[in-house]
């Protein structure tokens, strides 16, 4: 192809921060009708290219070209002035506001409001993913607020689409219903610049990816001709450990779940009712589905954030309904949530206070009460090294850290406070394959030594790959748990779907 | 183009140089409004940041510099608990008065016997009324989630109104021929906060003040309770998984600065003041807000800025005494001290970059 | 209509006129809070709208350049704010309690030359035979043109934030900068915009205070009605008929207080003095009990820092 | 010689147009009279308290020999300071305790309200007159009680409704208390707080108004058809004077229209010339001493007698007052 053919080209793009050239010299080009992948670890830059594109971040050297003009974004209005619509890795959405005000806002004109509702309707309708403009963000699920940010895109007719990880929030069929749409938008002539870790999709979904590393391009290829495994050691630079779930054996039970029910946090969140099911030592329970369907309140509940009617959950044999986190954790139970900044870890505290945060019911991090910073800082080291957290040092603060090095500090920070116990919500979420899989790995590991673990994750892929048990969460219910070895994926999509008719049950041997 | 630039690190040189180069910068700035006043700058900026100190009459306002800053430290050293913590406590003077009328109240009380205990139970009930205060926006913020902020600063003019109940009322003095204003515990010697070493103004409040300032770095520095109620600020939703209960932290938080404002009352009231007056709070409990955001909402910071505002106040007084420069342009230049401290603090976790051009 | 002896259309015309200085700077503060900037120095910019006001209306000789300065003076206050909370990125709480304090001073040095004069009055507006309706006359036709502009503004404020896009945009700035950011809009802007906007109301209604409702600068004449404003704020849940409802309300029960004193009831004049204060905690707690299970009500990223890298 | 330091410490900014500002009038008459003999100071906005009591020391130690502490809650502050400092004299305004070196000073300004009792009582149509007081002391209710008996001499229909306002100062509270007044269908106003908005009130409404703590011609001829002035300025003058003759010694100085410290401003073309002769001729009466406001028959408000016929009030029952006359209906709040 010669140079005019494309829509979009980026020759030399740097970016540097304090500390980090997270884009050095960047180019590569996309096609009218191309799905373009950008490949990378986390922190490889991938979405601060994508913000250059758009507008949000200035760069510092280099140039792009769109479709034939020079094209130099002052901000993303002049990006969406000139056909370019993103979707963010973060949503950018405003909970307290609706989905046609959230619409509007992702417009450069947007007709009057009135007109605005009826055409989210129609092209939401078009493209199978049906929105109520009237609705408050703040209510929806996950998928659901994904789909304002693509109707939003939508509805500007762009050139050029940027998705930086639309899919990891999203079930298994509304990723099929997104690679629908994106595919029909393909077809139509719009490009699309892609950006994932879930590298299967990649490759059934893109013509052409270009691979970062360390901000830098290290290789370019067609994504299909790859395998998975290949497309992953490209990224990393080097090859890739698999997970080993050898070795382990179920022991007794140690956490019993019975009837346990909990009212609503919000207004419009889910509850959960009567929640039944067994754990035991050196097995890992899989518990799947859609996100909004429970998967926080049941991992409150389980960590004693919202302690429950007593009898509910039994450590042991013992009755640890009543207690509160702390409590809980001295007895062994111990808990990972999903949102790592702001839940799992303070923001602007350090690793060493992270490691506090959690550590010192089962570590001696603090003497009569106070605080033993020499002792936690070893704690901190000690999870830094032993998960290959990426940091300067434990003195930097939580915010600092990419999301993929974080989780690993966050789950590092429990496993290592050897848990009779592990709950885990979405514990790969947005993280990169190297670093993904070093966290199965580590929950493998744990369980066995003989410890138990529940993994709640939107990932089945996951959970079929480390669960010897998988169950469903749907609004609230948890369906039995059954073996995973035996499972098809037809089961395991009616499990999700909503295993209605079929009572929980008491955990199976 | 200027651009600012996070610092992973706040700095340490500048958490030190800042308020230095805010201090002299507020020197030129006032200088040139005292100028334009008619006064001369430099020796109204020697009357305000040096005779106190160092000047002929030194040795009777570094005394006194320590009464003007204790309730102020001993106030701002609780609010800032809460503050880290993200509970608002506004109403921090309306607490003082509480525990002033408290305190007085027992003495009043017990007037005219005579015995040991009967300072010790003002202290009591001083820092009782003082935390009873603030636990209605506590309890009110726990149980139906109404601001802390706004019930508080209600409870300052009701406090207010009630005072001036108190001194035209229930607790004036018999002998005071019908004027407003309670008996002066100075002249009662078992309720009177006295200066403890003559001449030093160190008196309990004071001393209360340093032990507050050691015992909430204690707390929030070294052991897990504040640890607790820093990620409290910094994270609810971390907090509550660290085990903290949003309710009683709440309660703990504005249980302590209440009843450490009410201590302030208590310690004035007893002490420097004397009597219920309906004029008695004289605005500590705002003025220390101002200082605990001066001294970072850390206990040493605090101790520094109550001192200096202290001094601004001392040397205000002292600058209209012999300058006869207006009160209100001390005021405006205690503004603008603050305007220089806060808007240069940027430096402590910024860095100050001269951008490129885009390129 | 009577009530006890008072009459209620006299009382309702009153209480408009003492509402009206802190309805107008709550409708100002209401607007920055939107756009998700706590500034707790009304108080500074009502006096400084008292004292710029004053000196305008009794230099120019008219009350309406008055009314201009003095909501340039709160504009100008405001925008010393936006300056160090915006740009300099310090702290909100601290800032607009240092604002209160530099506010006081300044105006009380600038106001020397002012003392014991009186301004130029402002009139009422004339509506003919309506001015004397029964109950109606008194209440809705015989007021100055400022508290006619404050209900305006109430009614423009409430239509610009739910009708139009830069009240739009204004809200999604209060709710998540980082979201309005990243969608291209110019945070610190909207939010200085918010700020001067906000100054500007509070100035308006610290020139109505020195200009119609004393009429006479004072030192320190707002006598905490910034506070209030504040409170109102808070209480109107952030929704600008309710910041109606609350200034009538506190002014309402500050006059019925004085008018039933006057009266002759018996009533222990402290406790009158405490009940605007005691009923708007009441009021709040009856309308955060309702709230406790609702939506947020606060703007989202009321209070916080925004700092973006480019 | 050095000249002789004067120190003035006032409890509010000497811009308030009341109370303070009147004192500082009183520091420059000592300027004008003694020129270059005196040099004088003053802090204002002082509070009442430990500030003051810093304040005052700050004072006796810059060298001032004479300080007058211009606001009742001073008291105990100035003996506090008049022990430590004996060679210093001080001079205290409204309290009434007294040292060596403490002398004490106040004015009569209950003579003042009675003429504008008599003024209030001629010029009223509704038979209504109405009183801001700021806080039930005993001062404010010699004024109230003074007002009354003299409105009620010459017009026996006269009813007095009376607001508290709880503050010396606070424009907006004090114009909705004139407004709260006017609503009940008073049309004379008095007042003992400071600022002019009740007279602004009394404009709109169409009624009457007196000035108070200073002339307020701002608004002459009518609301306001007089004022009750203090004027410090001859005590002041006296005191420095007998200062600078070696001749001060403590005294309780309680000064009244005879001794110039209360004034009626000019009675305004709005009175008809009657009733200012009359107002007048009681201004003078006081002034010559051939009159005292408080002189029996007197009942209390409970009906109980307070002076028989012909019985003067003795100043011990006046400074401690703390009940109303009979016929002023409201309560006084305790
Ligand atoms: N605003 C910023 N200030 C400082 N450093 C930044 C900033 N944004 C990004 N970086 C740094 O730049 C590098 C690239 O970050 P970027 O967000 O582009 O990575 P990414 O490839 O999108 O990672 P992920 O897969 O986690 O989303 C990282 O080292 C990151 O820490
Ligand atoms: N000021 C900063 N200093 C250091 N690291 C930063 C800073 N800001 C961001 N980072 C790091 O850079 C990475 C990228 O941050 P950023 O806020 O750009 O998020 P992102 O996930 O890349 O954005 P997007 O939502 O646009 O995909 C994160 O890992 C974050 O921790
Ligand atoms: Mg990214
Ligand atoms: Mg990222």
């Amino acid at each position: 192809m010669t140079a005019t053919d494309k829509l979009l080209i980026v020759e030399g793009l740097s970016k540097a921060y304090p500390g980090v050239k997270a884009n050095d010299a960047v180019s590569f080009s996309v096609a009218p009708g191309e799905v373009h992948a950008l490949l990378g670890e986390n922190g490889a830059g991938k979405s601060t290219l994508v913000k250059m594109i758009y507008g949000l971040v200035a760069p510092d050297q280099g140039r792009m070209v769109l479709a034939g003009a020079p094209y130099a974004p002052a901000d993303p209005h002049a990006a969406r002035m000139a056909g370019v619509a993103m979707v963010f890795q973060h949503f950018s959405l405003f909970e307290a506001l609706n989905v046609a005000e959230n619409v509007a806002l992702g417009m450069e004109n947007p007709p009057p409001m009135r007109q605005l509702a009826a055409r989210i309707r129609q092209v939401s309708q078009t493209y199978g993913l049906p929105l109520d403009p009237a609705r408050i963000v703040g209510d929806l699920s996950a998928g659901e607020r994904q789909r304002v940010e693509i109707i939003r895109c939508l509805l500007q007719e762009p050139r050029l689409l940027i998705m930086d990880e639309p899919t990891s929030v999203l079930t298994p069929q509304e990723v099929e219903i997104l690679f629908g749409t994106l595919r029909k938008l393909s077809a139509e002539g719009t490009a699309i610049l892609y950006i994932s870790h879930k590298l299967e999709e990649i490759r059934s979904l893109c013509d052409q990816a270009t691979i970062l590393r360390g901000g830098r391009v290290v290789a370019t290829c067609v994504p299909a001709e790859r395998t998975a495994r290949e497309l992953a050691e490209m990224m990393v630079g080097a090859e890739l450990k698999l997970t080993d779930r050898a070795g382990r054996q179920a022991g007794a039970v140690v956490l019993r779940v019975t009837g346990l029910s909990l009212p609503p946090a919000t207004p419009f969140g889910p509850s959960l009712k009567e929640v039944t099911f067994d754990l035991r030592a050196g097995e890992v329970l899989g518990i799947g589905g859609v996100a909004g369907n429970g998967q926080e309140e049941l991992l409150a509940a389980l960590s004693g954030e919202r302690p429950g009617r007593p009898g509910t959950v039994l450590l042991e044999g013992a009755d640890i309904a009543a207690l509160g986190p702390n409590a809980r954790r001295a007895r062994g139970l111990l808990a990972a949530p999903e949102e790592r900044l702001g839940h799992a870890a303070a923001p602007d505290m350090s690793l060493t206070e992270n490691a506090i945060l959690t550590g010192t019911v089962r570590k001696p991090l603090t003497r009569k009460g106070f605080l033993d910073m020499g002792a936690a800082r070893a704690f901190a080291r000690e999870v830094i090294s032993a998960f290959d957290v990426r940091t300067p040092g434990p003195e930097v603060a939580a915010r600092a850290l990419s999301g993929g090095n974080l989780q690993k500090f966050v789950i590092g920070r429990e496993v290592l406070q050897s848990p009779r116990v592990l709950v885990v919500n979405q514990p790969t979420w947005g993280v990169d394959a190297a670093a993904s899989a070093a966290i199965r790995q580590a929950l493998l590991d744990l369980a066995a030594q003989g410890a138990a673990v529940i993994v709640i994750s939107q990932d089945l892929d996951e959970l079929m790959e480390i669960a010897d048990r998988f169950a469903a969460l749907n609004e609230g219910r948890l369906s039995a748990p059954r073996p995973t070895a035996a499972l098809t994926l037809e089961e395991v999509g009616l499990m999700l779907g909503g295993a209605h008719g079929m009572k929980p049950v008491e955990g199976m041997a | 183009m200027i651009r600012l630039e996070r610092r992973a690190v706040p700095s340490r040189l500048w958490t030190v140089a800042t308020p230095v180069a805010a201090v002299l910068a507020t020197m030129v700035a006032g200088g040139i409004l005292f100028a334009a006043l008619g006064k001369n700058p430099a020796e109204a900026i020697r009357m305000i940041f040096w005779d106190p100190l160092f000047g002929p009459n030194a040795s009777y306002f570094r005394g006194q510099l320590l009464v003007k800053a204790g309730p102020l430290i001993l106030i701002a050293a609780g609010l800032a608990v809460g503050f880290r913590a993200g509970v608002w406590n506004i109403g921090a003077e309306g607490q003082y008065i509480m525990g002033a009328i408290a305190g007085a109240g027992v003495a009043l009380a017990a007037y005219p016997a005579e015995s040991p205990m009967i300072f010790p139970a003002m202290v009591l009930a001083g820092a009782l009324g003082g935390w009873a205060w603030a636990m209605i926006p506590a309890v009110l913020k726990a149980r139906f989630g109404t601001s802390e902020i706004l019930v508080s600063l209600m409870m300052v003019y009701v406090a207010q109104n009630l005072l001036a109940y108190m001194a035209f009322g229930p607790m004036k003095n018999p002998q005071g021929f019908g004027f407003p204003g309670s008996r002066n515990l100075q002249q009662y010697p078992s309720a009177h906060n006295p200066e403890l070493i003559a001449g030093t103004g160190m008196h309990w409040g004071v001393v209360a003040a340093f032990v507050a300032v050691i015992g909430t770095y204690v707390l929030m520095h070294r052991h897990i309770a504040g640890f607790r109620i820093r990620v409290a600020g910094d994270a609810p939703k971390a907090a509550r998984f660290a085990g903290v209960v949003p309710g009683r932290l709440i309660a703990f938080c504005l249980g302590l600065s209440g009843a450490l404002a009410g201590l302030a009352g208590l310690f004035e009231v007893a002490g420097p003041s004397g009597q219920i007056t309906d004029s008695f709070n004289a605005g500590y409990g705002f003025t220390a807000i101002i200082v605990a955001f001066l001294g970072r909402l850390h206990p040493v910071g605090i101790l520094l800025a109550g001192l200096l505002m202290a001094l601004t106040y001392i040397g205000g007084d002292l600058a209209q005494l012999m300058l006869r420069l207006p009160a209100a342009a001390i005021q405006a230049f205690q503004g603008m001290l603050l305007f220089f401290l806060l808007g240069f603090d940027l430096l402590t976790n910024f860095r100050i970059r001269l951008g490129r051009a885009r390129a | 209509m009577m009530i006890a002896g008072i009459d209620i259309a006299q009382l309702v015309a009153m209480l408009m006129v003492a509402s009206t200085p802190i309805l107008l700077a709550a409708t100002g503060e209401l607007v920055a809070e939107k756009a998700g900037v706590l500034n707790l120095g009304v108080e500074g910019m009502m006096i400084m709208g008292a004292i710029g006001g004053f000196a305008g209306a009794v230099v120019t000789g008219s009350p309406a350049l008055g009314f201009a300065a003095g909501a340039m003076a709160g504009a100008g206050m405001a925008l010393l704010f936006a300056f160090l909370t915006q740009v300099l990125l310090s702290n909100q709480v601290a800032t607009g309690l240092a604002l209160t304090l530099f506010g006081l001073g300044l105006s009380a040095l600038l106001g020397q030359s002012y003392q014991g004069i009186k301004p130029p009055a402002t009139e009422k507006l004339t509506f003919g035979p309506l001015t004397d309706l029964p109950v109606l006359g008194p209440v809705l036709f015989n007021h100055d043109w400022v508290v006619y502009l404050s209900l305006a503004l109430v009614a423009g404020v409430g239509l610009f934030l739910s009708r139009s896009r830069a009240g739009l945009i204004l809200r999604a700035v209060g709710e998540s900068h980082d979201a309005a950011h990243a969608l291209g809009y110019p945070v610190v802007a909207v939010r200085v915009a918010a700020l001067a906007f906000g100054g500007a109301l509070a100035g308006l209604g610290g020139a109505y205070l020195s200009l119609v409702r004393v009429p006479q600068w004072a030192e320190g004449m707002t006598a905490g009605a910034g506070w209030i404003a504040l409170a109102i704020v808070v209480f109107a849940s952030w929704k600008p008929g309710r910041v109606l409802i609350g200034a009538y309300l506190f002014g309402g029960v500050t006059v019925l207080q004085l008018r039933l004193q006057a009266a002759g009831f018996a009533i222990p004049v402290q406790l009158l003095s405490m009940a605007p204060y005691l009923i708007t905690i009441a009021v709040l707690v009856i309308i955060s009990a309702r709230h406790r299970r609702g939506a947020q009500v606060a703007p989202a990223s009321l209070g916080r820092v925004f700092h973006a890298s480019r | 010689q050095e000249p002789l330091k004067v120190g003035f410490i006032y409890v509010g900014p000497v811009g308030d147009m009341g109370w303070s500002y009147q004192h500082d009038q009183g520091r420059k008459a000592i300027e004008e009279a003694y020129g270059d003999k005196v040099v004088t100071s003053y802090v204002e906005s002082v509070p009442e308290g430990p500030d003051a009591e810093r304040v005052l020391t700050q004072m006796a130690l810059e060298g001032n020999k004479l300080i007058f502490a211009t606001s009742f809650g001073f008291m105990d502050s100035v003996m506090n300071v008049a022990a430590k400092f004996p060679d210093v004299k001080f001079e205290h305004a409204t309290g009434y305790k007294r040292a060596d070196n403490v002398a004490t000073y106040d004015a009569r300004f209950y003579e003042g309200r009675a003429v504008q009792g008599t003024i209030a009582g001629r010029m009223t149509k509704s038979n209504k007159i109405g009183y801001i007081g700021s806080f039930p002391i005993p001062e404010v209710v010699q004024g109230i009680n003074s007002a009354f008996i003299h409105a009620r001499k010459v017009n026996p229909a006269v009813e007095m409704k009376v607001v508290w306002a709880y503050t010396w100062f606070d424009p907006a509270k004090e114009a909705d208390a004139a407004a709260a007044l006017i609503a009940e269908g008073v049309d004379v106003v008095l007042q003992h707080t400071d600022s002019t908005a009740p007279q602004a009130k009394a404009k709109e409404a169409g009624i009457y108004s007196f000035g108070q703590a200073s002339d307020m011609e701002a608004f002459a001829p009518a609301p306001r058809i007089s004022s009750i002035i203090d004027n410090w300025a001859p005590y002041y003058v006296e005191r420095v004077g007998l200062m600078l003759d070696g001749k001060w010694a403590s005294s309780a100085t309680w000064g009244g229209i005879g001794a110039g410290e209360v004034q009626i401003g000019e009675i305004s073309e709005a009175v008809p010339a009657e009733v200012k002769a009359e107002a007048e001729a009681l201004r003078d009466a006081i002034a010559k001493g051939d009159y005292h406001p408080f002189t029996g028959p007197l009942n209390k408000q409970d009906g109980s007698v307070w002076l028989a016929e012909g019985e003067v009030a003795d100043d011990a029952t006046l400074s401690g007052l703390n009940f109303y006359v009979e016929g002023i209906t409201a309560e006084l709040p305790k």
